[in-house]
């Protein structure tokens, strides 16, 4: 049942596909109909590079139970070199080794399972780059 | 637009209240607001939830609950802006009033949250499902994003945060209705359980039932009424990008300064003017920087601002008396109620242990989600 | 109170929309209503969803819907009254603008209903979770029992049921937007599956996903828009006990008659005046209990009605135009929007093949549940 | 975590429990704070007779996940004796046995699992008299 959703969702989750205004150059991600920043509605695809660095984050240890099984993990606000932003986990680190300003590489990896059927979501993770 | 008064308020305790559903809770709430402003009908209602649908598997239950609140078949609607509902109820209800197509409504909020429902999933759908929840981010988690970046940016301490949840329940011990009506100490903050880092248990609003409604009505019925007039200066509302990685500081809440520059140019006011504030304390954190958005402290300057104490009942500018969401609970379609009734017995002198001596003005600002809305409300005491 | 009016209209096609998620369908609709209406700017927005929580897990969806719409941090505000959201929507947005707060708002409903939730569960949330979905009755089951509780109180026949259904595919057949552009027989109704006994499959609406959206507007700007004027001149809402079995009279929808009597009150006009009707037909026993309930028709005589074809396109009294729930499909929370747009698109003359010869006057009915609530809009196309 | 809702139900589900407005006599199941019919906030606590007749009534064939098992299966509008109406399945016979007019018994039943730990909820449904 949730497979045209997890098929819709393929270019950002996978490819991390983004959009480019043309006229004021915000990144949209995911992709908008419209840019917030100046109104406009023509964008052009750019597929984002996987490096980013970490604007914040915090660590869960309360979690909903979909994640509850992997507490304490890490998540944290990207920024990529091309300026978009986004939520995403940050893996195969100490806890400790995590800090504001630190580089990382986007990954895809599993997410969590979801709907009756346990159908695993795949997605961007992010991994401290040294 | 006519002129907007509150002529009456009521609500639940809050808290734990396992012998109650929403449908009781929102009741018995409603007609204590009814009795209160001594009408004798209602000519139609907001209800403020968050997520029936997700908590008690109820949807459509402001038609529910006009049926249970003695059905006339008057218009009843649900609105809902994550814990922003309960003021989003109210500002319905005075732009109704305020149209002049009612003379009298119903407005309150709801939420029953002890009911077996995956209250931290719940939540995190206040947030942007594809592009936050998705990844494990919890509400909770969010805030401690906004509280690592203002504690990095302006050098906020985890003390500072601290002294905000000790304050609150110093003001949630007056409060009868509140769901902890207990001291902590700033050590016991300190040392709650980690939640998500740097934001522990104590400073997170608990799990709460709960209900709250007032009477909105026009200069006419609150006339006649015979109650002490309070009257509804400004109700502004806006929004900003849902999802917290959007906006470009993370250490901010826009949404919060937008609303409030439109408050307080309609009621002709400034942040100085203002006796007594209720803000939206969801987290410790929130409180500090709603508190700079408002203009009651310089940016960046919170912490330091609560730790010296002017915000505290007897300070230069009481935040929170009623013990805030921290303290008094936090079921989040009623907090945005609860909180304007705050206001509204602040400004009738009503508040008891908690009162704020001569209050005249006051600000009820209500949030939801990590910031995506905001509304405020500013009263006044007419006597 | 100002006069309001609708200068723009958009809508998604309804259907099973794998490839869009609940935010491109209803910034696709809106985007359309703003150029349709030519405006460069709205001041505020409202959203119709029955449970955007239950069918995709995401709350706040206001603030989503008007950060994606290209942010400016507008009050967005969501209403929910199950299957009616969408009319409440449009009706919030007519008094904001009437009461004189904005002159250009946005109102627009939408739900996302194939993405993987339990759909029958989701949508008997509408109903009282306590005492009616408790108990396993669906939504399909209430309208069974009511359509049961009418053919033995006024001998209406399955077959009658059937046409219903017939006729508004015959419509939908016109309908570019509609899920099912397919003409059906009598027969192909009372031998489709079984759903809730004497309900069929083609007794009932289908699961869609869809948005639609309208901009409503003062009488200046509707003038200075240079678009053709439509006037709402009555919106009006009403409930009832949410519970179908606390109504005295199992086979009527009292919500109706009473949003029905304000609404030709307040238009000062009657049942006779109106060129042309979009009624809530989310099942086929619902658009003959409805139409009695508006005066169309006298109480108990819908049946032989539709079968004598006095609401079909063409004949006295055009019923459902769009091809209704049935057949342009019933993504909940869209619904109400999207009837309203019909009405527009007919009193502007835009309506094609479906076009009602000289439509001057033009009704859409609403409703959430069993007719736990009712909304209803009356609409005149000015010249 | 639901055995509170559970507990707090058994008023109403299991002892039947209703109130009637001292000054109209409308007949509240479950419980009200204020009369629907005349306003009023006086009821008198009394137990229903566990015995009515169908109003009207369906078989479902389409059920929702929780009683997808179950299917068909009927569910009626009931009129106690007393006047208060309820939801009910009607249970223990062939469906077509059930007609509208028929009386019925109300019997304590399990109705469905609910939660994740599956807790059994019981409540009230309908037998044929005869
Ligand atoms: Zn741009
Ligand atoms: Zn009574």
């Amino acid at each position: 049942m949730i497979v045209p959703k997890y098929t819709r969702e393929i270019p950002q989750r996978f490819r991390l596909e983004a959009e480019k205004c043309t006229k004021c150059g915000y990144i949209a991600f995911p992709p908008r109909l419209i840019c917030p920043e100046c109104g406009q509605k023509s964008f052009q695809m750019i597929q984002l590079q996987p490096e980013g660095k970490i604007l914040t984050y915090t660590i869960i240890h309360v979690a909903a139970d979909a994640f509850s099984t992997q507490t304490p993990f890490a998540v944290a606000i990207i920024e990529t070199k091309e300026g978009a932003r986004m939520t995403a986990q940050v893996v195969d680190c100490t806890l400790e080794k995590i800090e504001t300003g630190k580089d990382v590489k986007l990954m895809l990896r599993c997410i969590q399972r979801e709907g009756k059927a346990g159908i695993l979501q795949y997605g961007y993770k992010a991994i401290l780059s040294r | 637009m006519r002129d907007v008064y509150i002529i009456g308020v009521g609500m639940t305790k809050f808290g734990e209240l396992w012998d109650k559903s929403l449908r009781d809770l929102f009741v018995e709430a409603s007609l204590q607001a009814i009795e209160n402003a001594d009408v004798d009908h209602i000519q139609s209602m907001y209800v403020g939830a968050m997520s029936a649908g997700l908590f008690v598997g109820q949807e459509h239950i402001a038609s529910l609950l006009s049926d249970y609140l003695g059905n006339e078949g008057i218009p009843a609607t649900h609105v809902e802006s994550a814990c922003a509902s309960g003021g989003i109820a109210v500002r319905q209800g005075y732009i109704e009033v305020a149209s002049g197509i009612s003379d009298i409504v119903l407005a309150g909020g709801v939420e029953k949250m002890n009911d077996g429902a995956d209250v931290t999933f719940a939540l995190a759908t206040a947030s942007d499902q594809e592009y936050e929840a998705f990844h494990g981010v919890t509400f909770p988690g969010l805030y401690a994003m906004i509280a690592r970046a203002h504690m990095e940016k302006y050098g906020t301490t985890r003390e500072q945060l601290a002294e905000v949840a000790v304050k609150n329940h110093e003001h949630g011990l007056k409060n009868p209705n509140a769901q902890f009506q207990m001291a902590i100490s700033r050590d016991t903050v300190m040392k709650s359980t980690m939640v998500a880092d740097p934001l522990r248990l104590l400073d997170c609003s608990p799990v709460t039932d709960g209900a709250a409604a007032v009477i909105i009505c026009s200069e006419d019925v609150a006339k006649k009424s015979g109650r002490p007039l309070v009257k509804l200066r400004a109700s502004s509302q806006a929004t900003d990008y849902l999802a917290l990685h959007s906006r470009k500081d993370l250490a901010s809440l826009p949404s919060v300064a937008r609303a409030a520059k439109k408050a307080y140019k309609d009621a002709d006011t400034k942040p100085e003017d203002i006796d007594v504030f209720e803000v939206h304390d969801c987290f410790t954190i929130a409180e500090l920087v709603v508190i700079e958005e408002l203009g009651i402290v310089e940016r960046g300057k919170s912490g330091a601002a609560v730790e010296a104490g002017i915000t505290r009942l007897g300070g230069k500018i009481p935040v929170n008396t009623s013990g805030g969401l921290k303290s008094k609970g936090h079921p989040v379609g009623a907090t945005g109620t609860a909180q304007i009734i705050e206001i509204v017995e602040q400004l009738r002198g009503d508040a008891g242990d908690r009162q704020v001596t001569d209050a005249r003005l006051g600000l009820a600002q209500n949030m939801g989600g990590s910031g995506g809305s905001c509304v405020i409300h500013i009263l006044e005491g007419i006597s």
